[in-house]
């Protein structure tokens, strides 16, 4: 059914330090609805990989299951990718990354995938800080199976069924700080311009990185009732200051711009800068940002942009102070101790 | 009642509290025996608790080298009030009943077939120790070196044992051997030892060790090759990962620095503890989880996705008593349906059935062969008995020759050299198709993984026919796997015989003593140990040579007969059942009595597997 | 080639893009025909995901009332350029390819054999209509309304239909009514009408209705008094809770308080959903949650324990193409094996197998009493083809004069009568205890539920014979369940015959199908219809009666079959395995294809079910 | 194994409005080890069941595995009791609390089996504010299974194995307040002052009570390394104002004490005290509750008390605008519509 892009491009498209264009970042052309938010978000993973010269092959991509969980199909077709089940695909990845320290984990998920059926496993890879960035694609909505209500739905938003949902909502930026994680950011899949730096700087991010993307469901959620519809989103999100992201590889010069607030060097050596308004939000303090969020909820609004930073993110390989050798490229030799142990073994057995 | 007499051949039972250090007393005493040369077969029976329950500890004694449970106990060393009543009702006329006299014992009690033992236990704890952690520790200390004279052990070897015991903390050394004298005095000064059971200095040992099967199966994960473990404690299964823990860190600290070639993550639950493994093998790693019913049954879901989206996964079920949290600490073998049926869907799983210690290592690092190999779920299906006990076995051996079978992998100068890959495509007619890790090439050989349908280049499609295709070739595959996994075990009688008896795991060692008894009643019995599903043809022959097969098993369902069932298609009135799963290991005897109630002539059970109360039970 | 001529009998499909509005112009189409009196089976044919791909709606016409599917399409009505190469290669010789021809078609698709039949359905609707979004809405009712005109349906038909449909929204009538006579005008204009396929009003649907398995499972719990759903949404069963929900907001509202009679939950997952439903049961309300094949793996663990405490639990398991997520809207019965054996440790659960609407609305209702008389999960295995499209099916019917079975329940008057409760004491002898409902009596009857061992007064337990006893009667109780679950239905075909089909849920309409063809071949066969796991004794009796049995199923691993084997003691070569797995409804063609391969003098296929590509699917 | 409690009793004890003494309430002797924390909290219930004179027949007392999923064999011998399966017994009580509205619901668990297997139920739980009564048994670690370090261990606590924890400690608390909870209090198994007002004013209180209570568990996590010991627990705990509760059926002047800062009443007429000072936290905003919670724990201390307490609490009942009556007593005549409206949907059906 899925196929890939026809190759044919425009000879003079922009190429990154690899000498690839765009291209070699998308994937198999998408099967979402025409307009929905997960394609708009692909599309910014595409711009944010090929901008940061990634090698498409270092990537491995893993999703759940549901709209958004589809879309790994739809990008970065040079990758492996893994779409698992329904809710777990936070275990599949701590497993692959386990493995295989040199890659780089990018999680989607939707907001069923993550809130509902996978709370457990989301808490508990934010707690262990695995080396990862995770997208979820938050349409309040089950897409797939036809638009129940999701746990992050707000109280009183109604879909196309009608209903006014009378739960609260989880916020997924404030379980994460809550458990936390040590990257936390909220975008708008309509806003590309916040979202691809964000998305850049969770990849440069050593530990967990969670983007919370707010991705309308055109099909069954972009009601006027409803608080995840492009225009409740548009009127009601409130950014923090702007972050623009600077690759390590760039001259730190390119695209820089005045009045940066605070300027973080990222394991990487990338440079992340903050522009931001200092009252709201100070995004290396847990407390401000649990704040902040707690604060925007209560007024209605969304608060997007950088919610939280930890400069000092020990991931889980470094908790577990596994061997900087990917454990997939060890040697039978360095593995298996031999016969000769087994004797002493033995012998202490009798 | 003439007291019981025998030499080296005799079942003792301890009666303890748990929680009361009594373990590694009762461990001294079956170990001093085992380096008399005496095989013996120790069996822990304790609560799903962890403090002031009854606790037992069974040794078998059997110059013979019978090492299954016997049924019956000869002689019980009590010192636990609360179960006493109903220990020395369960010891065989003419035993010994061994107690704490410190406090007379309830007259009622009293039984004039056995011969009763008081032994002022608490009394001579009391007065040489002050400390009550001290006398309750070697109150267990004491009753060994009484023991040791009333069966008349080497008391050279267990001094000695108890100096191997406590290298590294020698302090320890003296007070231990002070109170096995204490014992050893008092028990000669009031007693004519020894008593009619007793034991002697043997060799029937050999070179074989004693080690409990999980200790055995988280070494063979090392030896394996494993890399990544993901788990979630749970009884009997915890101290597999435990095991492969305690040596990895001998065995797996990179010299340079000093950092961990293993990862072991304590997932949250045991889905995503499945899920983990998954993830891992996919990447590239050798990786496995252990767990025990429940977690079985979680990881259903995650089961079908490997095996559907062919990725390897190993997973060693301990098993214990079900359905649902059942007896947690009794065992079992009831695992078989749930394991090889797991998920929906049309799906069939590997099983092994380790039945010792050295199974348990060598079918562990076989597993990550096989996994690789055949990219699917291999779960071995181990038991509390196995698992947790220290069983007797033959001693642990790695042929340093051998190599990994790390499976069809395509490296990156593999892939330079190939037209098209296509990850479900079965290009060497075996149904087995080449894998490639992630980050291999930059150009060829990505692919997306999914469980959902898919073609022979891993794209995703809904058409009926590229549907029907891969699952036939996983059919196919299945055909393939029997090629693979281990072969049963068969004993001929040697005699001409239309009758067998069949048997996996736990089961092997009382299933073979039951032969020998039968066999001296002039009933000759083939026998076959059967260790994989798939089952390979040797044992559709051998069912087929034979007129009628008992299936020995310790679940109520007779589930592995229900495998043959559906996959061979015998005859009516060729498979019985012989059955236990009381929680207990299934004994000689009970599988002896049960053979006789369906031969002919006797009180031959309906065909069909109707049990009723009182008809597998063993009361013996 | 001459065209195909037939009346009342002919296969047609529809090709169009999801998310277009098509299905309910291609319902209004097929009811039009039953409303002509002529038996229909619709058959909507949909991807898994929301919008734009592919999406298929086939309705078979047969006055004979063959209901299944037949394989194979004599007309496709095509406005889908997507997969038009593909549709059109799907047509029988001699069939009709009704296609959208504002854009002319591809040369390289033309066939010869066949008659093409261009509608100009965009033109029409740019002409006609300046919204886009009614463009594409009366895009699929012009074509209905074409239909019409080329196979001479009643005109009237439509229009009342039409009208019915709007009733409410009565402005929607006459544009649609204009619409339909758009393309009968264009038709009648361009075309001699009718084709040489057509229909003519009939009188074969009696009393039956039209209705999607689903919504009468839904309606079956409303009327089986269910007053709590705990669910998780997934493909196919989804619309079992939508329609218990929409039902419940028309009967369950209490009227003097506008507050709910019922209680629905949305769950976090199935592991959430199964819980709620066994918390509810055991505090004595009726009910049930609605999954597929991975709820289902999800739900293993919490069915142990409903099996093992004995709670009544009510699971609807709309089965789709596994394993793993699969073909999710697709059709299989594969859940079969993974549902019977669901969870570790020894546990059997009964399984119903509904063939009709109206059968899913009888043994939905019927669902609640056999779970509260025998106080263990029922799971009922439906599937996609049944739940999610309109079946002809007789109709609905409720005997006012039954009353629900609530099974063992002690009031509090009953508890003062009696001395002392057992929760587990097996009183009446048939294996089922007496229960209590919680806060039922301030003094008696209170008991601890639990998933670990416990002895008749409910009473942890660690004794092996407590635990065994138990576990005997939870086996006797299977024989009392056999006694309550649905019988099978029998047709003998009324010659002698060693030969039989023996199937169960939606292979029925096929399989009774391909017994017609075969038995105007000459070839004789019983039918029986199985309803229920586990097997009445007629089951065995049936097979009995019968050389060779040859079951039919749809999934790969022949799983019935399995079943069977695994419960009867059966010779070999007495079952013979028909199977269709490719996610599509098993065909009358494909069944009679795969018997007549059986049959001695055929290519008899080797015994074991060793199935090769090619021998099972269906490329009739 | 358990048997019931000898019932002789001196003649003279206590009794309640019902005429009960406190072995009404009692259940089993228990099978833990000796001094565990998780006896001490069974008599805390034990307690405040007894002074509320509440019908033990009318509660229904649910867990999960583990030794403090044992305990309510333990208690309430006379209240039907369900010891279901590892992690879920939140979905359990939601499914009992559906079928009746009419009996107390008293969830008892522990952090394993809260905070790892049962993250997921838990927060959903929360999240729709089911009425019942959450204890959590917090030990830190996997009692049952033999020490392991559970998800609430703080990072650096050791166990008896030795081994510090790496991973950052899960707050039950503050997760709780995140998914909406009503009513959210810890505290201490050594302290039963505390502990049973608390319990008392969570079984009066309608919605989701939390309770999160810490145990030691002496065999496995007693140790001096341990944050979870008895020492430790001792003193780094900081109370907020003490809690006084009134039931509704005893005269308001009875246990009255001058200056409480405020006086609640809860939904069944009984009165909750407060006596608090102001500036560590209000207890009626969560946002308050939420900063003392984060700022306890970035000091190394322990608050414990009533936390938060949502006075206008509407449970799953209210939202789901169930049936006063209990569902579970509705009559067939009730439920089933009978043949006739079958006719009407047959109809509609051709
Ligand atoms: C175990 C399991 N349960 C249910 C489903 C059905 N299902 C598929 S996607 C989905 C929800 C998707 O919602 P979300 O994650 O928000 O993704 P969206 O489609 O909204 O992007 C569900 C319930 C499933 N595939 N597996
Ligand atoms: C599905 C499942 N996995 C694992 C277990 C084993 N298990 C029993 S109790 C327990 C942990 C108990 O820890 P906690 O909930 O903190 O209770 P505690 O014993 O500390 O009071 C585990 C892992 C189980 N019973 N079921
Ligand atoms: S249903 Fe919603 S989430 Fe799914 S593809 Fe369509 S718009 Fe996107
Ligand atoms: S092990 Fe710990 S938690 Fe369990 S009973 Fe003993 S002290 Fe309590
Ligand atoms: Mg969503
Ligand atoms: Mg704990």
């Amino acid at each position: 059914m899925s196929y890939q892009i026809p190759k044919f491009r425009h000879p003079d498209l922009p190429v990154n330090d690899l000498g690839y264009t765009k291209a070699a970042y998308e994937g198999s052309i998408s099967t979402l609805c025409a307009g929905c938010g997960h394609d708009s978000i692909s599309g910014a993973i595409v711009r944010a990989c090929h901008e940061l010269s990634l090698e498409p092959h270092k990537i491995a991509k893993l999703s759940g299951i549901g709209c958004s969980s589809k879309t790994p199909t739809y990008f970065l077709g040079k990758s492996h990718g893994f779409n698992s089940v329904h809710g777990r695909m936070p275990s599949v990845v701590t497993g692959a990354a386990m493995a295989n320290r040199d890659l780089l984990y990018l999680g989607v998920s939707g907001d069923g995938d993550t809130a509902s059926i996978g709370m457990g496993q989301f808490a508990h890879v934010v707690r262990r800080n695995l080396n990862m960035v995770y997208i979820v694609m938050n349409n309040g909505c089950y897409g797939l199976t036809k638009g129940q209500d999701s746990a992050t739905a707000d109280e009183g938003s109604a879909s196309k069924k009608g209903d006014a949902n009378p739960f609260s909502a989880i916020d997924l930026c404030a379980t994460a700080l809550q458990m936390g994680a040590t990257f936390v950011a909220r975008s708008f899949s309509g806003d590309k311009e916040q979202l691809v730096p964000l998305i850049k700087a969770a990849m440069s991010h050593r530990g967990f990185a969670l983007i919370d993307v707010i991705s309308p469901c055109v099909t069954f959620n972009n009601t006027a009732a409803s608080t995840k519809s492009y225009e409740f989103v548009r009127d009601h999100a409130e950014a923090t200051g702007t972050v623009d992201f600077v690759p390590m590889r760039q001259e730190i010069t390119t695209s820089s711009r005045p009045g940066a607030a605070h300027e973080v060097t990222m394991h990487d050596g990338s440079v992340l800068r903050l522009y931001e308004d200092a009252d709201t939000l100070n995004p290396f303090d847990r407390r401000s940002a649990m704040m902040a969020l707690m604060d925007h909820q209560h007024e209605g609004t969304i608060l997007t942009g950088l919610i939280y930073l930890d400069k000092n993110s020990r991931d889980l390989h470094d908790v577990l102070q596994t061997s900087h050798r990917p454990l997939n490229q060890l040697e039978e030799s360095e593995l298996c101790p031999g016969n000769k142990m087994l004797l002493n073994i033995n012998a202490s057995l009798r | 009642m003439k007291p019981l007499q025998s030499v080296n051949d005799f079942v003792i039972k301890f009666a303890n509290v748990n929680g009361t250090g009594s373990a590694s007393a009762n461990n001294l005493f079956a170990k001093a025996l085992f380096r008399m040369g005496l095989p013996v077969s120790p069996k822990n029976i304790f609560p799903s608790n962890i403090q002031g329950l009854p606790t037992w500890y069974e040794v078998r004694v059997s110059e013979k080298g019978y090492l299954g449970r016997r049924g019956g106990v000869d002689i019980i060393l009590s010192v636990n009030p609360q179960s006493m009543a109903q220990d020395i009702r369960e010891i065989e006329p003419g035993g010994y009943f061994i107690y704490d006299n410190t406090k007379p014992l309830d007259l009622r009690l009293v039984r004039t077939d056995i011969t009763i033992i008081g032994l002022p236990l608490t009394r001579i704890c009391n007065e040489k120790y002050k400390d009550p952690r001290q006398r309750q520790l070697f109150k267990n200390v004491i009753y060994v070196g009484a023991l040791a004279a009333l069966l008349d052990m080497d008391f050279k070897v267990l001094t000695d044992l108890v100096a191997d015991q406590f290298k590294g903390k020698e302090k320890l050394i003296l007070p231990n051997i002070t109170a096995l004298e204490l014992g050893h005095q008092y028990a000669k000064d009031n007693f004519e030892c020894p008593l009619g059971i007793r034991v002697q200095a043997a060799n029937q040992v050999g070179d074989k060790i004693l080690l409990d099967g999980n200790t055995a199966l988280g070494l063979g994960a090392i030896y394996g090759g494993a890399t990544v473990a993901a788990w979630y404690p749970i009884t009997p299964s915890t101290s597999v990962v435990d095991a492969f823990e305690k040596y990895a860190r001998r065995v797996r600290i990179d010299p340079g620095t000093g950092r961990r070639n293993y990862a072991i993550v304590q997932a949250e639950d045991e889905l995503a503890a499945i899920g983990m493994v998954i993830g891992a093998s996919w990447n590239g790693a050798r990786a496995f989880t252990a767990t025990s019913g429940p977690g079985l049954s979680l990881m259903s879901e995650f089961l079908g996705l490997a095996y559907f989206a062919e990725i390897p996964t190993v997973l060693f079920d301990v098993q214990r008593a079900g359905p649902s949290t059942g007896m947690p600490t009794r065992t079992q073998q009831s695992d078989v349906l749930a394991a090889a049926y797991a998920s929906h869907g049309d799906t069939k799983h590997v099983l092994l059935f380790p039945s010792t210690p050295k199974e348990c290592f060598d079918l562990g690092a076989l597993s990550f062969d096989l996994a690789e190999r055949l990219q699917t779920p291999i779960i071995m299906l181990t038991d509390l008995d196995l698992g947790m006990n220290d069983n007797m076995s033959d001693p642990l051996v790695w042929d340093d020759s051998r190599e990994y079978d790390r499976g069809k992998v395509l490296s990156a100068a593999d892939l330079d050299n190939l037209e098209r890959f296509g990850r479900y495509q079965d290009s060497d007619g075996d149904a087995i198709c080449y894998r490639t890790y992630p980050g291999t090439h930059p150009g060829k050989g990505a692919y997306f993984t999914r469980g959902s349908s898919r073609d022979e280049q891993a794209v995703y499609t809904e058409k009926g026919e590229e549907y029907e295709r891969n699952m036939l070739r996983l059919l196919q595959k299945w055909d393939t796997i029997k090629e693979y996994v281990p072969r049963p075990e068969t004993t001929l009688c040697g005699k001409p015989t239309d009758m067998a008896v069949l048997y996996f795991g736990t089961s092997e060692e009382s299933s073979r003593e039951a032969v020998d008894y039968l066999s001296q009643e002039g009933i000759d019995l083939d026998a076959m140990r059967v260790r994989a599903f798939p089952f390979n043809q040797e044992v559709e022959d051998f069912i087929d040579q034979h007129e009628r097969v008992f299936v020995i098993e310790q679940n109520r369902d007779a589930q592995l007969r229900t495998l043959l069932m559906a996959e061979f298609e015998l005859g009516p009135d060729k498979l019985k059942s012989v059955l236990c799963f009381d929680g207990t290991p299934i004994s000689a005897r009970n599988i002896r009595k049960q053979i006789l109630e369906h031969l002919p002539g006797n009180n031959v059970t309906p065909l069909h597997r109707k049990i009723r109360a009182g008809g597998v039970g063993e009361k013996a």
